[in-house]
């Protein structure tokens, strides 16, 4: 009786998913911190991301048109006159404020219920998986996404952007995307995969450090770090466990709630794997 | 004894009541209410009155659809995601209870309409050979009774028809 | 359009819940439904591998240097691991380099017009054209090593000798053909049936890229 | 007031009609239209041409030329779309209730309304496709079997809606051609040539015993039963494409309630603009008569009182919900890019309506054709202003933008209004238009009270007098 | 396609290769190479290297039925020929080289995979970047991959460029240059890019067989005048900086996170600087807000020129208010500091008086700290004094020695890198005036590009007889000389290279080749000097079959050098060590400890000049991404958005807003810099990281040549400056220009990422204070 064993396994799961968190049965859960003390928003994770990730440069057109693709794109906004007082003045007292932002694979994903074929999944990682073969273009994902973090090919770029011999150094781990398909940061899941083959290779298991995501290892501040948040001894789930920053649950209790850790739109429950960690300045 | 019938054409739908009335009081031999078929250009329910209750079996088509619908939307629907479902799944449990109620819901209207169409065709004889009496006069603005009977009862029948002044009167085999 | 959803549900309605039940299930074995009965795949070639059977007749596929796998690896039993030798080094099986045909053959039969042709790629310092037969789309991720590692070396049950009956499973009797041929559908259904029914990984992203 | 008296004494049929001449007349229609009905034909043909050569362009660059971009993922494409599954509500849904209630005026307009329905969800069904960058992988959408053995996901409402509009386009042609038959067999008796052997084999031999009639009843009216609740399901599933996002403007309760009135109003202004295109190509003077159009006027204006209230809800609801990110959408729609647009669609949609109370306008044909496309217009904008300010406001400042859509995107929906026009009039030349049975039931049934004379009849001390009587006003 | 791959030999598996036949294997895969060079072959072939896949696209047939899907016989699967053992396909391996984005220097490592160069990454052995590279560094593969490079030699016949075969393109230098030509002494110059390592040395010995002297070094991004002001102060010319040291770091307007000295080292040491325990606090002040001020603590505004004059300012309260002990400084110093007390100095560089107060609160709590003074201090006609001022201000707080280290000698001063600044341009400029020259070689600079108008470079070069770029690109330089030599692409050739600024150990960086020439026709540089030397006096190097060989013979005396017992020239091949060095990227050279010889003077700080009918300063700032302008023709780099801005394929004008209140100048407008030099015309961008007397257009776009992704893009400020120089060392006054805006009417949309220019109150980038974070993680 499949349909009744489906409901009751999965209803089992998705009861455990509330207490446990939605991972209690991944082997792995890819977390990121990123540090937006040590974030100079100098650009190096975005390009390297380009180099990366066959992404494709629309040029000055279609960038006007808002159908650039930034998988990892450093914002930067103008301080809002919070800290140092209320007063305007003529020129700025302090910086700017960056923060790089990529793709949350969030836990409880927005995007993943809408897409009608399922290219958008949720991978026994904890990723946000995208499928590009399986994706007809809906776009109903990045509709729902509320980090606007998902780009489409709006059209096919393969010519555009890679004249020969440029399109030698795309990268053969990766597909390139045709026009109609929905793309985004996947934490350098090709580098994830490779990794696990090798560890599988020499039949140990994957360690914290056995890859960097393109970004966290351009990242000149290393304001980024990423990692297993179920290895207790990764940086990234110490960092995670510093902050009191806790996934699967809606509301942080921390002991201390000065503690700088936190998640963007935390209150809707989207549950990001990314934590930030709060700028600092002096007065 | 081999049956025949006879097809008269009226005016108006009284006229046509009144024959049929006229059939009730004076009993016909070898006629009765339920060799009569009244042919309409509209539809005129209240027939009945006169002919009695005839049944109609389209709402149990209807059942049967709705009742396979909802089978189908909840078993095969429901069944077909857990069984798919899982693979694209990946690491979240897929709860897909309530969707299954809105698919149940569809399919159950749907299927429901189907079978009663279904039902429509079968009960009202349709997809036959046109009966030799029919007219097209009857699709125009003519009320058409058709009464089967012997040979041998023909006769007053048609007198009865003349009675109540049909503008045509027809013979056929069956 | 109606009508084809429908005529879909209804034609593949119960056979297609079983048939799934059968083939799609998270890697936990579900008990076999009532359907399983004519579904029933034959133990697979050699111990510890069950391999759903498709058979499938590729074209003859033109080559630069029409190589007689026959000879090689059939009348000469020779190792498909000691030519394909990265096959179990990386996920490209790839195609021996040059240096090693003529490894043997500049001593062995170079009279033969074949022996003739290779000799004149490589004082040329050119290798074959070679046409790939067994290609995979560009979204999916195939890696030869770990499939080796899984079916062959993993495997108490065979010894790399029998090495060619691995190779077997997706790329048919290429010891019985002269140029290598297809013989296997090598789909998506391939794949995830024989993940299945072997206890692959089963999630979209370990495939494909 | 005294309007309202006046149009309630005026009548909605000439009861002494004769039933030869409705035949006469609806069989002409389908002959020799007015000169208006082939330009409109011509006119739905070059706009329909348009919008296949946009698509054309589209289909072979990509989704670029649609000038849709990050975050507007969605635009006019999806408007449009709920704008014809819209349009494709009150006929149906209006035919189907008014059958149930037995409202007799319904009879000489439902048909056409029913029509619009069918064709206006078809062309509905086109948007999905169109906006697709896929278009060539829509069938996954579909649960079938594949050797890969994937699976649509059912979780997402665009599922349900390929399931929903599927279920309905079925219902509403099911009904559309139950409704039709004894009128096809008319046709069929009167034809000749192809028109003849499509009508044979349409009219699937009523030769109208009382058999038929009486099954024909039956199923008339479950299918109408059935057709409700399916049309309010497929508009609430529509709706829930939004009110099932997170995006602010859109994850609001009452979407659904408020997607089915809005339908319901575009709906009745689409009939008023057939009803009035129909009456003049087709000289239906005597059957879509000023008293009828005045009810569906009346109606209109009641369903938009509706819309207007949940409208207003809906603001209220926003408001005290205190939700900042759809406050500011709220506020960007009155005060930002798109604020021409919303506040247009306010006035037009709340405030036109009140024309209606006139009757000197009810009574205005082309008056009602002008204030009915205006309406229309409305909703269209209405649909518009759904999508696009949330999507160019939602939650991330970083990627706020206004987005214009681009000539290719307007030429595609300007196009299937073309589609439409195509549609509807080549099926009212093909087929009778106004339901000629029930045109003669309505004529019949308003001549006289039928139950007490048949009930006297059956008592015939009285018989002859009344008898006699009765056989004087017959025709 | 033959696999090349061997005479670099891959880190992570060297010790599969016996050591013996390393040096065959080194030499042999060289002739390999030469000879690969000469042989043509099809690049598409190259592409469908075995295993290569993902270069396709995800078409349709991602349904279609796999009959369709994986075609038999249709991809061309190319096998080796003889590959290396550690040749696998499909298998990623990483080989060590150096970026040439910059004069940084940094180290990186390739991912080459069948023989393709697919990603860089940084060397986490290098001192200076531990592993960590910029978007430039990131940005290195297209240079390397760009579609324009020029690939043949070509030669101008009848006023235009024509390809020309290498023997044709040798021949001509021949004439003109060789040992047979009629060249007098010192009428033949070199003009390039910072040149270091062997290169170096070759191009000197190069100019001693021509018997020239000339050699101008141009780089229009440098430190000239800061180094001059360390050499004076401090008697070294680059002190080693410890921002990690500081916890407090004033910058007058150096931008080290971003364009300045070394920034991806600094950028290591500023994480440090920024991480708890006692997090490190940073000052900016300068005129236009750069990468390093929009992470500023504390941004200020000074009005341009005045940087000087603010850190008088700020000495004199340290001595007056805090009561800091100056007894090190000598009167003379002391006469100076004193005019500028509190209001002066406010009033001079227009910083509210209590602010500066505040600075001098934190200078003297947090010690110790750093002031370096950077591009928009020193690029005034005062750059120098300002500099020294900044300076003064260490000294006074007693950082000399603490933040700033004198760090250690480099052994080999031959291998030293031979720098300059703009002063170069000027002079190099001058001497064409002058008809100095016959003949002037090019290489990695792009004099045209960077000369204002004022010193009509275009004609200058035209009236010099015989041109010869050396270069990789056809920029506006390379697009008028005579004659182009296609240079390797820094990813196909051998060198060495010493950074003008090292990280914490001293290092030569080893450049190898990560894969084979794209293109048959082009030739290394230091193959191509080799040649020329040759050719110019045939002899001493005549036995130098090639650069590669060269390299390796002058790699051998460096161990001897390193044990002191200076380098023998036929010391014996030590290959192991060469390998070690190869896989490392870099061999470190320990010198001894170096020392300060401290001199301290007054700086005369002269205020900022009034002038009314160009009320304005021009700031043409550099930027990291486009550098100097070099990089504007890699796309990722043009699409990448610019830091402070978020512009992307244009160029712009930042201008405060209260200044565009009063031009009547909105976003979007385009506006009209007019200098007495000329006037350009950019797009309006307004934000407070601008001084209201300054407007910004950073340099780099506005190329007129220089392949499909930079040409026509932009203005190039660089083109409007005034002819104004630093008094002291000559270097141009890139910040001095006096310029006057006006609105032209006409407005464009900015195209840039991003709508929102603040939070709107969502928590996106949260901010708390400083005692918040001591509170929480200060003592842990």
């Amino acid at each position: 009786m499949s349909l009744v064993r489906n409901f009751i396994e999965n209803w089992s799961r998705y009861a455990k998913s509330i207490d446990e968190g939605g991972f209690h049965e991944y082997k792995h859960m890819w977390g990121m911190v990123v540090d937006l003390d040590k974030c100079t928003g100098c650009n190096a994770c975005s390009v390297a991301c380009y180099a990366e990730n066959n992404i494709a440069v629309v040029g000055e057109d279609y960038f006007a048109h808002g159908q650039a693709m930034h998988w990892m794109r450093v914002e930067r906004y103008w301080d809002e006159p919070d800290i140092g007082g209320k007063r305007i003045t003529e020129t700025q007292e302090h910086g700017a404020s960056f923060i790089p932002m990529m793709c949350q694979q969030c836990n409880a994903a927005p995007c993943e219920p809408v897409c009608p074929v399922s290219a958008a999944y949720h991978t026994p990682d904890g990723l946000n998986g995208q499928v590009y073969n399986r994706c007809i273009g809906s776009r109903y994902c990045e509709v729902n996404c509320p980090y606007r973090m998902r780009y489409f090919n709006f059209y096919s770029y393969y010519e555009t952007s890679w004249p020969s011999p440029l399109n030698m150094q795309l990268n053969p781990d990766i597909t390139v995307r045709d026009k109609g398909v929905m793309e985004k940061c996947t934490f350098c899941i090709h580098r994830i995969k490779a990794a696990k083959d090798k560890a599988n290779k020499e039949n140990r298991k994957l360690a914290d450090g056995d890859f960097q995501t393109a970004c966290q290892q351009t990242c000149p501040t290393s304001a980024i770090v990423f990692g297993d948040l179920l290895d207790h001894d990764s940086e990234v789930h110490q960092l995670w466990h510093k902050y009191q920053t806790k996934l699967g649950t809606p509301r942080q209790e921390k002991e201390n709630p000065e503690l700088r850790g936190y998640r963007i739109y935390e209150h809707i429950n989207t549950e990001p794997c990314v934590t930030y960690l709060e700028r600092v300045r002096e007065v | 004894m081999k049956k025949q019938r006879i097809l008269g054409l009226f005016s108006d739908f009284d006229k046509a009541i009144s024959v049929i009335v006229d059939i009730r009081q004076y009993r016909l031999p070898g006629v009765s209410v339920d060799d009569i078929t009244i042919k309409s250009p509209i539809e005129h329910p209240e027939i009945e009155e006169i002919l009695g209750e005839r049944p109609c079996y389209v709402p149990w088509f209807t059942l049967a659809g709705a009742l396979f619908g909802l089978v189908f939307g909840a078993f095969f629907l429901s069944a077909a995601q857990a069984n798919f479902l899982v693979q694209p799944q990946g690491g979240k449990p897929v709860i897909t209870t309530m969707t299954n109620l809105v698919l149940i819901y569809e399919m159950l209207i749907l299927f429901a309409m189907l079978a009663t169409s279904l039902g429509f065709l079968i009960g009202g004889r349709f997809m036959r050979r046109r009966s030799s009496l029919y007219d097209t006069k009857i699709s125009l603005d003519q009320v058409g009774i058709e009464i089967e009977t012997d040979n041998d009862y023909i006769e007053p029948v048609r007198k009865l028809f003349t009675k109540h002044m049909a503008l045509e009167i027809r013979e056929g085999k069956p | 359009m109606v009508l084809a959803v429908i005529v879909v549900f209804a034609v593949f309605g119960a056979a297609g819940t079983s048939f799934a039940d059968e083939i799609m299930s998270t890697g936990k074995k579900s008990e076999p439904s009532a359907w399983s009965k004519w579904l029933e795949r034959p133990p697979g070639p050699f111990p510890g591998v069950i391999l759903p059977d498709e058979p499938y007749d590729g074209k003859v596929v033109e080559q630069p240097i029409d190589f007689p796998h026959d000879v090689h690896a059939g009348a000469n039993q020779i190792n498909c691991l000691y030519c394909h030798t990265y096959a179990r080094r990386s996920a490209v099986a790839g195609i021996p380099p040059t240096s090693k045909c003529m490894g043997c053959h500049n001593i062995i039969a170079t009279d033969r017009p074949r022996i003739k042709k290779l000799t004149e790629y490589w004082e040329k310092g050119e290798s074959p054209p070679w046409k790939k037969v067994h290609d995979l789309p560009d979204y999916v991720r195939f890696t030869h090593e770990l499939h080796l590692k899984r079916f062959l070396f993993d495997n108490p049950e065979m010894s790399v000798e029998r090495s060619d009956e691995v190779c077997a499973l997706c790329h048919g009797e290429v010891k019985k053909m002269t140029v290598a041929r297809k013989q296997k559908t090598l789909t998506m259904g391939f794949c995830t049936r024989c993940h299945e029914a072997n206890d692959g990984p089963f999630d979209c992203m370990e495939c494909h890229k | 007031m005294m309007a309202e008296k006046t149009a309630q004494a005026a009548k909605d049929i000439d009861e002494t009609i004769a039933w030869a001449r409705i035949n006469a007349d609806v069989l002409r229609s389908m002959e020799n239209p007015r000169k208006g009905y082939w330009v409109a034909l011509a006119v739905c043909f070059a706009i329909f041409m348009v919008g296949v050569a946009a698509e054309v362009y589209q289909y072979d660059v990509g989704m670029g030329p649609s000038n849709l971009n990050n975050p507007h993922m969605w635009d006019l494409y999806i408007s449009t779309f709920i704008f014809w599954i819209g349009m494709s509500h009150s006929g149906t849904l209006l035919s189907a209730i008014l059958h149930i209630f037995h409202v007799d005026w319904r009879k000489p307009i439902y048909r056409f309304a029913e029509a619009m329905t069918t064709f206006s969800l078809l062309t509905a069904l086109l948007f999905p496709v169109i906006h697709l960058g896929r278009v060539w992988n829509m069938h996954w959408v579909f649960p079938y079997l594949s050797d890969r053995g994937i699976w649509p996901n059912f979780r997402s409402p665009l599922v349900w809606d390929a399931f929903a509009i599927a279920t309905y386009l079925t219902g509403s042609v099911l009904f559309l051609y139950t409704g039709m038959i004894p009128d096809l067999a008319i046709c069929r008796d009167n034809a000749t040539g192809w028109r003849k052997k499509l009508y044979t084999f349409l009219s699937v031999g009523w030769w109208g015993d009382d058999r038929q009639w009486r099954n024909f009843r039956k199923t008339y009216m479950i299918m109408a039963c059935f057709l409700i609740p399916l049309a309010v399901s497929v508009h609430s599933i529509v709706a829930a494409d939004f009110a099932m996002a997170i995006m602010p403007g859109w994850h609001v309760t009452s979407f659904p309630v408020y997607f089915v009135s809005g339908a319901l109003y575009s709906g009745c202004a689409g009939i008023i603009t057939l009803f009035v295109l129909l009456r003049y190509f087709f000289k239906f003077e005597q059957y879509m008569t000023i008293p009828i159009l005045e009810k569906l006027c009346k109606l209109t204006f009641a369903i938009a009182m509706v819309w207007t209230y949940l409208n207003l809800i809906e603001f209220a609801a926003v408001w005290y919900g205190h939700d900042v990110p759809a406050k500011e959408v709220l506020i960007a729609k009155f005060t930002g890019p798109y604020s021409p647009f919303f506040i247009s669609m306010l006035l037009i949609g709340m405030v036109l309506p009140f024309s209606l109370a006139f009757q000197k306008v009810r009574r205005n044909p082309p008056l009602l054709l002008a204030i009915s496309l205006l309406l229309n217009t409305g909703m269209w904008m209405e649909r518009y202003m759904i999508l696009a300010p949330t999507l160019s406001l939602s939650f991330h400042p970083y990627t706020w933008g206004v987005m214009w859509p681009s000539f290719v995107e307007i030429g595609i929906v300007f196009g299937s209004f073309g589609l439409f026009g195509l549609f509807f009039f080549a099926f009212v030349k093909v087929f009778p238009s106004v339901s000629m049975y029930e045109v003669k039931e309505m004529v019949y049934h308003r001549r006289r009270v039928v139950f007490d004379e048949a009930e006297e009849k059956l008592h015939p001390a009285t018989a002859p007098a009344t008898a006699s009587a009765s056989s004087e006003d017959g025709t | 396609m033959k696999q090349t791959m061997g005479h670099s030999i891959a880190w992570n598996v060297i010790s599969r290769i016996p050591s013996e036949d390393l040096k065959d294997r080194a030499s042999g895969a060289h002739n390999e190479w030469r000879e690969m060079s000469k042989k043509k072959f099809d690049r598409r072939e190259f592409l469908k290297a075995m295993g290569v896949s993902g270069v396709a696209v995800t078409v349709a047939g991602c349904d279609m039925p796999s009959f369709i899907a994986s075609q038999e016989g249709v991809e061309e699967v190319v096998s080796y020929l003889s590959p290396e053992e550690f040749v696998i396909p499909g298998v990623g391996v990483w080989y060590a080289s150096v970026c040439m984005q910059c004069p940084a220097g940094c180290g990186v490592r390739g991912r080459i995979r069948e023989g393709r160069l697919l990603k860089l990454e940084g060397n986490p052995e290098s001192s200076l970047n531990a592993g960590k590279l910029c978007q430039m560094g990131q940005a290195g593969l297209q240079n390397h991959y760009d579609p324009d490079r020029v690939t043949t030699p070509l030669a101008r016949k009848g006023g235009k460029l024509a390809e020309v075969t290498w023997e044709q393109a040798l021949t001509m230098i021949e004439e003109k240059t060789g040992a047979g030509s009629s060249i007098p002494k010192n009428r033949f110059a070199w003009f390039t890019g910072t040149v270091s390592g062997h290169q170096g040395v070759l191009m000197k010995s190069h100019l001693e067989a021509m018997g020239s002297t000339a050699h101008f070094v141009h780089e229009t991004i440098n430190n000239q005048v800061w180094r001059t002001v360390s050499k004076d102060m401090l008697g070294l010319e680059t002190p080693r900086l410890r921002f990690d040291k500081a916890k407090l770091v004033l910058s007058f307007g150096a931008d080290f996170l971003g364009t300045w000295m070394s920034p991806i080292h600094f950028s290591g040491q500023y994480a440090r600087f920024r991480s708890t325990p006692d997090r490190g606090m940073l000052i900016q002040a300068e005129p236009s807000m750069t990468l390093t001020g929009a992470n500023a603590d504390m941004w200020l505004a000074v009005r341009p020129e005045t940087e000087g004059a603010m850190a008088l300012g700020i000495a004199n309260i340290l001595i007056k208010k805090e009561k800091v002990d100056a007894s090190a400084l000598p009167e003379s110093v002391l006469d100076a500091i004193d005019g500028y007390d509190v209001t002066t100095t406010s009033r001079i560089t227009g910083i509210a008086g209590d602010r500066l107060i505040r600075i001098v609160r934190h200078l003297k709590d947090l010690s110790p700290s750093l002031i370096v003074a950077g591009a928009s201090a020193c690029g005034h006609v005062n750059g120098y004094q300002s500099a020294a001022a900044a300076m003064l201000l260490n000294f006074l707080l007693g950082n000399i020695g603490k933040t700033i280290e004198p760090g250690e000698n480099f052994s080999f001063p031959q291998l030293r890198p031979a720098e300059g600044g703009t002063r170069d341009l000027a002079r190099f400029a001058k001497a064409a005036g002058e008809q100095q020259f016959d003949a002037v070689f090019f290489y990695g600079a792009n004099p045209l590009f960077a000369a204002p108008a004022h010193m009509n470079m275009a004609e200058k070069l035209d009236a010099i007889p015989f041109k010869a770029a050396f270069s990789q690109f056809m920029d506006e330089t390379t697009a008028r000389a005579d004659l182009v030599l296609p240079v390797a692409s820094p990813m196909e050739d051998w060198g060495t290279h010493v950074p003008a600024y090292q990280g914490d150990r001293n290092a030569i960086v080893f450049q190898q080749p990560l894969m084979e020439p794209l293109y048959p026709g082009v030739r290394g540089l230091g193959d191509l000097l080799l040649g020329l030397v040759k050719m110019r006096n045939p002899g001493p190097l005549d036995d130098f079959e090639d650069y590669y060989a060269y390299l390796q013979n002058a790699f051998a005396a460096i161990p001897g050098a390193l044990k002191g017992e200076g380098g023998d020239e036929d010391a014996p091949f030590d290959k192991n060590l060469w390998n070690r060095v190869l896989q490392n990227g870099h061999l470190e050279v320990p010198g001894a400890k170096r020392s300060f010889d401290t001199k301290v003077f007054a700086p005369d700080v002269a205020g900022h000049r009034e002038n009314a009918d160009y009320p304005y300063y021009l700031a043409p700032t550099p930027r990291a991404g486009f550098y100097d302008g070099r990089h504007a023709n890699l796309s990722w780099l043009q699409e990448a958005p610019d830091q402070i801005t978020k512009i992307v394929w244009n160029s712009w004008a930042e201008i405060n807003p209260s200044t565009a209140a009063k031009l009547g100048v909105e976003q979007g407008d385009i506006v009209k810099i007019t200098a007495a030099g000329g006037s350009i015309e950019a797009t309006a961008y307004l934000h407070k990281g601008v001084h209201p007397d300054v407007v910004v257009v950073p340099m780099g776009q506005g190329h007129e040549e220089y392949g499909r992704y930079a040409t026509g893009i932009g203005v190039n400020p660089l083109k409007i400056l005034d002819p104004l120089s630093d008094g002291k060392t000559g270097e141009m006054a890139l910040y001095g220009t006096r310029v006057k805006l006006a609105r032209t009417g006409r407005s464009k949309k900015l195209v840039k990422a991003g709508d929102a220019e603040t939070q709107h109150g969502r928590k996106i980038v949260a901010t708390i204070t400083a005692d918040h974070l001591r509170r929480t993680e200060g003592e842990s």
